[in-house]
């Protein structure tokens, strides 16, 4: 099976590599999913996991309309208005998509944050967009994959971004009344309201190697406790340790490791009644 | 008007009101409704977290189950108490304990006041993020009433977790919001000093909740604040959470989860908003606008 | 409300307060619940068990006539036979016995070990009559009160000894089914099989002060792993702390403090439907 | 006689084909049945056990769920997976998928294969003893096919939390006792070098285990023992865990799970005994004798 589901399409990318420091060349990068040659993992945003993860053309995105508003009339140091008026000019949609597509083959229902929007920011829009493929995927007994990159819930909608997490996880725990099969696929970072939410209570948890995924991030963590975090804390690896994670799969098996669970969790039943 | 924080009070003087040091915690609510309350410890797994109290008692001639996020009296207290901000362990012990009055039949009563979950490296190691969302796609497969209300603080996941409920209310001079005004000062300016600016634009006091839907009624407190008067206090939400429990407790149980999940499910939509909040939305056609549907 | 049922039996002690040293004045004790002023708990055996917790004249005890049988012929260093028969001629029934009480007036099943009989060990007999109890009182949804002490599984039962955690376990779970309310009382010592079955499923697991508590005991713990142990480790306030139990409650005070939970978790619901 | 361990070893010469280090281990077994194993991990609370193995699989054209106590092959792997003695944390991890493989209706394989669970002070601090319990407790509530098998050591509790299950079998060659030799000499003569003695009246091979009519079935292992030909000792398991997966994959959920309480409820009753284990037990009238009821 072909590591993604189509060709990516570019993303920014710093000149050397982070990690071991070479040099990049972006077409090379891109067609190796954006993994460097040494394991890192370069972010990603939602064009480009849509790219990776459904098979070509198969992608058909849901309430693309439904758009946040500025309840809050959130004036300092930024009118929220603004930011979101500058982040749909960038052409964002924001800080989750969802919609329906094929993964090799299997009908499943498809979720990506964009960092780029917000952070990624957990939404009333990304709560309702969550929530209505969360209650169809249910419905209709159809995978549901995830892929979380958060820093939070969105301030600039108050408590009615906060809500977003109950709103969710009513939902998620209809999907798993309904015995539907379901992926979460954490990345570099997921903090906050997104693991405190959905993101952590699939079937099955899975995170990109080294990717940052916690609930506090180590900032607030230190200044409040003024403790030393041992390296890697909060690291995808650290999480497998700590038992929140079933695996952590590289970005070029991704793909063909859900095809394989998809295929695993969806098998009827034989020989029982 | 009654069940509305005093108009006087600026958004700041209520955040002091909600976090005076005499303030009236969770046990000085519970012990007064329910004199015979026993306290029940544990999360069966590796701790108790004693930033949660969780118990049964009797109240009005029923058993039922409590929680309460409860801070300290004084520093040792404080420090045992850990601020009411609750580890992993907390909102574990709570889920066994609403399990076990879901099994008997018990209404729960929870009282929110934290800051916020704690910000440790203990409570991630031991998986805080996920503790706090089992803990909120539990409470809607707990089929009993659950009544909670915000008595001080309701800070962001970590009051979230303790107030998935069929009524959630908060008293006059409490908060409830998405981070605390210092956390939010420090995403949005990078700088917690900002936090009188946050606290306003945020949207946080029980007045705002209530003019958004997000709560169901405002418990008055008594004259200068709740502080002032224990008794009276206790009192006043002890009636308000009576009068919703009972309204709940002929509820048949399927009905009872579906009202629950419908009622977080369009939280945002504004149908219940006060008037002065709604008209912000701009009907734009059904697709549009989240609030219609 | 009586600190116990009845008057209690003597039992044998020390001349002298392990914790405290003072010397002791049987009839003195007797009269506490065998709790010393300095606290200490003394360990005491069924029959006084029974006097402490059922109204006075309510014990009914029921399949006292169930006996162990040597399934495996062992011999040595003792036969198992002997060890049995030399119990029985001290007048011991087995490890645990179980019956009907009252308690404050409310009808309990009751279920003693007893620690003199082969260290309160876990056999056949025990776990028939364990189990048989644990089905009447889910069948008559009549509260369950264990009192657990025991040093682990017997060994001279072999492999059917084992399995009656299994088979007591099953019956915990129907007991739990059944809504019916279960209080376990966890005494010194309680190790083994008898904590890693039905000792800490109980609604409410409450400890004595002081009594040691665990699955496997300090000696091997130190012998397998060469670790210093805390000091405390595995007594009551520790397992209290490690979240196993839900209080720890002094022997003057257990009677009363039952009576209230079997109120409040047997009242009847009220406008549910 | 087919399907029972060589009338000429010796007791203590099977526990050393038991613990033989070049033995099969549980991913031996698994990775044959099912070549496209997928490992998950994790107790969703604080840790991950590497001492038990747990996924999901293809075998015989099913999704199957594994479960594996798992010794290393090497000091490093030994230690990793702590030599297959489980802490709390792997018994949390078990409950989790096996509830997952309720809620999909996925049939479960346990392979035993442990000295015991782990004699550790973290272990106890985290609870050990409860999560056993909750274990064997919560295996009487899942409805789907189990069927669990004895490959090495089957110690104690520890190995009991593994194996409450519709069927139980063990390889010819495997133990499987309430305590483990040593254990079992510590305790009744205080030192653990009589575990020979120990082991001898324990009756803990495959065939003291048929005879008292623990499992249903030995699995004869290749001449010599499993170790010596790894292929054709997990065709042997392969082709009679499936004879014993396939009778129970037709039974409805409720008749599955009251059998599987009615196994483990009479399982000293004798009823399934072999001729020469049963006639031990004097009738002695019905209430005297928990053989007759
Ligand atoms: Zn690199
Ligand atoms: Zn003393």
């Amino acid at each position: 099976m072909a590591a993604s589901g189509g060709r990516l399409p570019p993303i920014a990318l710093t000149t050397n590599c982070p990690s071991c420091g070479v040099g990049l060349v972006p077409e090379t990068l891109r067609d190796q999913c954006y993994v460097c040659d040494c394991g890192h993992h370069f972010r990603m945003h939602g064009d480009a996991w849509i790219a990776l993860l459904a098979d070509a053309g198969s992608w058909h995105e849901r309430w693309a309309d439904i758009r946040p508003h500025d309840l809050l009339e959130w004036k300092v140091p930024k009118a929220y208005q603004e930011t979101i008026d500058q982040a749909r000019a960038e052409g964002l949609n924001e800080a989750v998509r969802v919609g329906t597509a094929t993964l090799a083959g299997h009908p499943i229902w498809l979720a990506v944050f964009d960092f780029r929007f917000v952070g990624g920011s957990l939404s009333i829009v990304a709560g309702e967009r969550l929530t209505r493929s969360l209650e169809q995927a249910a419905a209709a007994r159809t995978p549901y994959v995830l892929l979380a990159a958060s820093g939070g819930a969105r301030m600039q909608e108050g408590i009615l971004a906060l809500m977003q997490m109950a709103k969710i996880n009513a939902a998620v725990g209809r999907l798993h009344q309904a015995a539907t099969p379901y992926f979460s696929i954490l990345t570099d970072p997921t903090y906050g309201g997104v693991p405190a939410s959905l993101a952590l209570l699939a079937d099955v948890n899975i995170a990109e190697p080294g990717a940052a995924i916690g609930f506090t991030g180590p900032r607030v963590i230190r200044q409040s406790t003024y403790a030393d975090l041992p390296s890697g804390f909060q690291s995808a690896e650290f999480q497998l340790r700590c038992g929140q994670v079933d695996m952590v799969v590289a970005r070029t098996e991704l793909r063909a490791r859900l095809a394989h669970l998809i295929e695993l969790y969806l098998r009827p039943l034989r020989g029982r009644r | 008007m009654p069940g509305r924080p005093r108009d006087t009070l600026s958004v700041w003087q209520v955040v002091e009101l909600a976090r005076h040091p005499d303030r009236p915690y969770a046990l000085d609510y519970i012990r007064r409704m329910a004199p015979d309350f026993v306290e029940l410890h544990g999360d069966r797994v590796s701790h108790d977290d004693p930033a949660l109290v969780a118990g049964l008692g009797t109240w009005r001639d029923m058993t039922v189950v409590f929680f309460g996020q409860q801070k300290g009296r004084n520093l040792a207290e404080r420090v045992s108490r850990n601020w009411a901000m609750m580890h992993p362990e907390g909102y574990r012990k709570a889920m066994r304990l609403a399990r076990q009055a879901a099994k008997f039949g018990f209404p729960i009563v929870s009282l929110v006041d934290t800051p916020g979950a704690f910000p440790g490296a203990g409570a991630e190691e031991r998986g805080i993020a996920l503790a706090i969302g089992q803990a909120i796609m539990g409470w809607f497969e707990i089929p009993v009433p659950v009544v909670a209300a915000v008595i001080g603080e309701g800070g962001s996941g970590g009051a979230l977790g303790m107030a998935v409920a069929d009524r959630v209310l908060m008293l006059e001079n409490s908060i409830y919001s998405v981070a605390s005004p210092e956390a939010a000062a420090s995403i949005v300016w990078r700088d917690n000093a900002r936090k009188v600016e946050a606290a306003a634009q945020l949207q946080i006091t029980s007045r705002d909740l209530l003019a958004m839907g997000v709560v169901e009624e405002v418990v008055p407190e008594p004259e200068g604040g709740a502080h002032l008067d224990h008794e009276a206090a206790a009192r006043a939400l002890e009636a308000v959470l009576w009068r919703h429990l009972e309204q709940l407790l002929p509820i048949p149980t399927a009905e009872l989860l579906q009202h629950r999940y419908e009622r977080f499910r369009y939280i945002d939509s504004l149908l219940q908003a006060a008037p002065d909040f709604g008209p912000k939305v701009e009907p734009r056609g059904a697709a549009g606008n989240p609030a219609e549907r």
